[in-house]
């Protein structure tokens, strides 16, 4: 259920955005993600950004997945 | 964004399924058996077949997918209703692409398309408040489907339609919530599981915590996860781990878009214009509170008050969609698998969407 | 002065035959081609090879072409698929009465531009003209004729294990330009639509290139149908690199949101092929250097002949491979 | 089970598959011709005739056909009168979207019957399917190629002064057909369309008689707006003799009540010739005892050629004459 | 102005009857012909009867004018 | 009906020209000028065109069209409001075919059409009546044009409507009487005539005795006269018979169809439902009670008080129509005629019409 995708905020209007997913572009509705900033990438949901993705912790996350497997070996 | 991308990463993919494998013959050296997980969410469901993860992992980790497809889940009577509601003069349906090919009794929201009914496939809800305001003179009805990820936007359709003060518009909702249906399938018991692989995106609108019943209550581990590759494969290893280290917990694998709390903003307009229902599930009958429908005050709004649909009782099938949405049986065990039932005469919902377990078997799992 | 097609336009009178001289015959420049009921065409032809196409594409004009430019390659492509080299084309048009003529003149003179890009002559046409609301705007269909000089080149009952099959670039990008430019969804992006005229460049492929098994242009159904269509027909048994098919990120992107697969995504200006391993290269590289081939890649090779194969795999990036069946029911947006 | 065409009949997947394999193939007898994306016809050709038509007919089914048969004869015709023997049709099909499947069946196999009992094969086809309201019901395209074996026989610049016009039969059988079974204006009767596969009749003719200069088919326009054309085109002038032409009481009836002339309404299966005085007889004969051309006159001839010619006139009753010229607008009923 | 054919009367029906014209049929209006019977003619203007056709005149006038033709060479 | 069928035989056409001839040789030889006669009725015109009849007789009977085509006699104005008529929403424009061509100032019913407008040609007003029926969400509204033949046809076109109770249908009313508008003609005296060749269907309804005025009053002879050849003929040797025996009376040569007080029950119909009213003529302007209008108690069925419709001076052309019709020049005088101006391309509605005196001398009196 629930198909997301990952969009980077390009522009911002209201309660309404820009948002761009490799190159394809679409307006979608920031209600839910009163904070988002230009840049920001946001979860796309039906039309409606649902969280803003924190960079940080993806990285980390990313950084410390990594490790496990590198130790792993 | 090139963080988000190497979680799909080829390497790293094939590096992680390493990982998983590893951890799940130590779960069987341990076990003297392979770990059964179930994945709640339709679209893991999708993405474990189409990346071919599930494929790998057969003789592994046995994945049974739960009620997690919306189209899926939902009962044949309120499937006929929703067909049958098409049928009126003068009115537009709208729906999610997802809808259009589920078999009703007789038909399918498709045929009754080709025979002439106004239906038309929508990306957004909203999308459909707009086509209101530009029809004056018909009803618009959206089939409001959907689990906590969707259901936000739903309210919102009706937030705006209250705003512009449509008269022409309502919902037909038929929404599913998680915890209530994960608590059925546990109560009942018919299905022996390790863990669970939670919906990262329903996790968004719910937050972390509302997975924690899941350990506190029933003892049961689980991962909430995202959908790329590395991140289900990272998912079900933390998930292993668990098991092997014996530890019962509810882990945030995705961290970086779901929090503790949720979303709060979504959940207070599920607050402002929803209230709990007892929905019937395809395969489980009724249970209490496991859906949300319009407040008493938003009845305008709402399609089921607003018309007058009555449908027999739906026409028996020898589709087991139930036992497939309760994860009692796999596709395989279905004898119209495959022969009788086919994405393109589809006999179940299981069938039709592309979530559904039976086309994900269909369609990614099958090498014959 | 008249600024609106009519429903005189097409009763056969007078304005059909102002429209017919005015339009058609100055943009095709048939003139010697209309004094009989049908077209002649001096022979002597060996074997000759025939295909027709309706073409319906709602908007009629999109980023990278319009209707008129793709009725003319879609059928061009049909028979240099074929192995024929196309000569001439008949073009029937059906108009909605009211239809600007302003946008039919645009799209004759761009069927007429296409026709002579390519080489090919439209020698005969017809046009109807249907009430209001009987038929979307514009309609047109081609039908095309090729030539097919000494023995037929193409020898699907060549195929073997291990031939090579190519895709000559990109896929998907007509179906998310058609997608973008209809603005139902919301989508917006710059892809252009492929549509091209395939045959010069098969043309050379087929001169220089020995082993060519078969040709195939992946449109409606896209790459995944045609292929599956090639493995059920010619018993061959393929098997694709998920991560070798070129594919555009903006594709991939529209992919993302509306929940499509670019396997099932229409294109209009590209060739795949199965080619003798021993040519693969050669064929690449003949490819890559014309300017509709430069993203030309491999993406699979036949792993099974015979009355037993005849299936579609792909190989995930993770190395384990899926059937691809062909397109179930018709694409639909994906939500939930 | 399937009981109307949707719109996944199109996209190019399994159910345009079916459809293919399960109606069309088997209709027209045409497997072996699918295997590439053209059609492949073994030759060796001399000259080739070529010619393409839509079809949108309203309604579909009428007395003495339906827009299946009207399709093959319409395009068979077209190149029968351009001396050319037809050998292989294309068919392209636009259907709504909720076109009922059995009346699909039933003109595609009327496509079939006639196509046989013509002679002709169907080798190539195409499917689309549009959107409920984006076409009324069903159009087909058909396009044709026919054979000219040694030299051309129709010499149309070897018109000259007392040549004989002659018609095959009735005029307006088609368009009174049509009008009343549209049932709009309230005209009942039992007119039959004549729409007809000439081309064995036509055969006969080229072969047995010297002489004939040229041939049409009047279809659109009538019988008035297709000479006009034969005037200008080849710079004769031709009278006609109002008393001559044959034209069914009924259809005389239907012109008479409604205020149309039926020289200027459509025939499906006529024949109009321009032929060389010394064989008017042999090829009226010929034509009387063919089942198409019982009813086959000499309805004029030609009074001059050359650069100031061109004109068609009419030589009424009262034995003046006066001038036609083709149709104007379109068909409408007149009243007051 | 106003077409008009002369129809015969093949079958009555209220205000209205089916005539023919030479084998094309119609069902018109007959308020304006009360009289008119079957196998009567009619003149038909704008799917009305507007007159009955006296045959007996009709003949009269024929023979008259033949008359007065036959006369005069 | 063997004996309505000879009036259109060759032979007897042939012979009945040669008696016209005859008289009218005699006539010039009394006269030493061609008798000059007016056909009114366009089907008149119309019929003398295309039986050659008129073109045989070119050089030995003068004829002129007179004002009988009710299209081409109505004024641009009226056109104009018409073609607006269409331009509203929801409604449905019924017509006779004849209208669809006629050029307003910027357009033709036909370019509304094809821009869109649902204009559609009936063949009786009758037939509007039921689409009204038929479409209760619609306004429909049927041109009543036409003279005495069509007008008892519209007014019963009202009496189904009154019957049936319908809101949404409307007659917007332009129409012709002849004695007016013969009277009007006589009394300009801009035409010399000697004599008249009467519309006989005309006549069906209004009667012989409705022509009596031209002999009494303006002591001119006139003959009604059918539309088959040897009616024309017959009525035109009578005329000239009258001439040469320097009578002046109104011969009834139509007795078979036309009665001497005309349709009794037409009649009535007229004074039930409608009222003279001073219409407007082309190129005559206005002429007191030559047209008849809805009475006021059936207002409801009047378009022009139902639609406020209102357009502006019409554009100003070189056609000459007016003057075409008042029968003080013939086609080949107005410069356009078959240049600017061709059926295909009309400028002015004599063109438009198959019984415009235009259309009828370009579609069959010329050789070129
Ligand atoms: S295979 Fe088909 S019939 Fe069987 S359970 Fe799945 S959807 Fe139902
Ligand atoms: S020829 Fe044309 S412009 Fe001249 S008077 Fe006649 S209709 Fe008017
Ligand atoms: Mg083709
Ligand atoms: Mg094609
Ligand atoms: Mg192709
Ligand atoms: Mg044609
Ligand atoms: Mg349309
Ligand atoms: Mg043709
Ligand atoms: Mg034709
Ligand atoms: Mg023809
Ligand atoms: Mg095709
Ligand atoms: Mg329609």
């Amino acid at each position: 259920m629930c198909l997301g995708v990952p969009a980077k905020v390009i522009k911002i209007e209201d309660d309404h955005a820009l948002v761009d997913v490799m190159g394809s572009r679409m307006y979608v509705g920031t209600i839910f993600v009163p904070d988002a900033k230009i840049d920001d990438y946001v979860l796309l949901h039906a039309g409606q950004a649902m969280t803003i993705v924190d960079e940080e912790y993806a990285k980390e996350s990313m950084t410390e997945w990594r490790n496990l497997l590198d130790d792993r070996t | 964004m090139i963080e988000l991308e190497r979680f799909s990463d080829p390497d790293l993919s094939r590096h992680s399924l390493e990982a998983v494998l590893e951890a799940a013959e130590k779960f069987k050296a341990a076990n003297g058996r392979s770990p059964v997980f179930m994945e709640v969410c339709g679209s893991h469901t999708m993405a474990l077949a189409k990346t071919g993860i599930k494929a790998r992992l057969k003789d592994h980790v046995r994945l049974i997918a739960g009620p997690g497809c919306p189209v899926c889940v939902t009962d044949q009577k309120s499937i006929d209703a929703m067909i049958a509601l098409s049928k009126g003069p003068d009115r537009i349906l709208c729906t999610f692409g997802d809808m259009m090919r589920v078999p009703g009794s007789k038909f399918t929201l498709m045929k009754a398309k080709t025979e002439g009914e106004d239906i038309r496939v929508v990306y957004s809800p909203l999308d459909s408040v707009k086509m209101a305001e530009e029809n004056p003179e018909k009803e618009v009805i959206f089939l409001g489907i959907g689990f906590e990820t969707t259901i936000p936007i739903l309210a919102l359709a009706i937030r705006e339609a209250e705003k512009k003060n449509l008269q022409n518009f309502s919902i037909w909702m038929t929404t599913k919530l998680v915890e209530p249906v994960l608590r059925t399938l546990l109560d009942a018991g018919e299905v022996k599981l390790d863990g669970f692989l939670l919906p990262g995106h329903v996790a968004i609108v719910s937050g972390k915590r509302s997975f924690d019943f899941l350990s506190k209550e029933y003892n049961m581990p689980g991962v909430i996860s995202g959908f790329e590759p590395v991140q289900l494969l990272s998912g079900m290893y933390k998930l292993l781990q668990l098991l092997l280290e014996k530890k019962v917990d509810i882990l945030n694998d995705y961290t970086y878009l779901v929090k503790d709390e949720g979303n709060l903003v979504a959940q207070k307009m599920l607050d402002d214009y929803l209230e709990p229902y007892d929905e019937v599930w395809r395969g489980m009958s009724t249970i209490p509170g496991s859906g949300l429908v319009l407040k008493e005050k938003y009845a305008s709004f709402d399609a089921k008050k607003k018309f007058n649909v009555s449908v027999g009782e739906p026409r028996k099938t020898k589709c087991r969609c139930g036992e497939i949405i309760k994860g009692t049986i796999t596709p395989e065990e279905c004898m119209l698998f495959a022969k009788g039932c086919t994405p393109t005469h589809p006999i179940g919902p299981c069938m039709v969407s592309t979530e559904g377990t039976c086309a994900a078997h269909y369609q990614y799992m099958r090498e014959d | 002065m008249v600024r609106r097609i009519s429903l005189a336009h097409g009763e056969g009178g007078e304005l059909t035959h102002q429209l017919i001289q005015h339009l058609f015959i100055q943009s095709f420049g048939h003139q010697d081609q209309t004094q009989f009921d049908s077209a002649i065409l001096q022979g002597p032809f060996e074997n000759i090879a025939v295909t027709t196409d309706s073409f319906v594409v709602n908007p009629i004009f999109f980023p990278g072409g319009d209707i008129g430019k793709l009725a003319v390659t879609g059928t061009i492509n049909d028979l240099a698929v074929s192995g024929a080299i196309p000569e001439v084309l008949t073009a029937g048009f059906i108009i909605e009465e009211g239809f600007p003529l302003p946008d039919l003149k645009k799209v004759v003179h761009s069927m007429a531009a296409e026709a002579e890009h390519a080489g090919v002559k439209v020698v005969a046409g017809d046009t109807k003209v249907v009430e209001k609301g009987s038929v979307d705007g514009l309609f047109i269909n081609t039908t095309g004729i090729g030539r097919i000089t000494g023995e037929h080149q193409l020898k699907p009952e060549t195929i073997r294990e291990g031939d090579a099959v190519m895709i000559s670039g990109t896929i998907g990008d007509h179906g998310v330009s058609i997608m973008s430019a209809r603005q139902e969804l919301g989508l917006l992006n710059e892809v252009q639509s492929d549509c091209a005229s395939l045959n010069h460049m098969i043309h050379k492929l087929m001169q220089e290139v020995k082993g060519i098994r078969i040709m195939r242009d992946p449109t409606r159904g896209g790459l995944a149908t045609t292929l599956v269509e090639l493995c059920e027909e010619f018993h061959c048994t393929v098997e694709v690199d998920e991560l070798a098919i070129p594919i555009r990120d903006a594709v991939h992107g529209a992919c993302d949101i509306l929940g499509f697969d670019p396997l099932y995504l229409a294109n209009e200006g590209k060739l795949v092929l199965i080619v003798d391993r021993a040519s693969q290269q050669q064929a690449l590289n003949l490819l890559n250097k014309h300017p509709l081939g430069t993203e030309a890649k491999v993406i699979g090779q036949v792993t099974a002949q015979g009355n037993t194969a005849g299936k579609l795999h792909v190989r995930t990036p993770i190395g384990t491979t899926r059937r691809l069946h062909r397109l179930s029911g018709m694409l639909l947006p994906r939500i939930c």
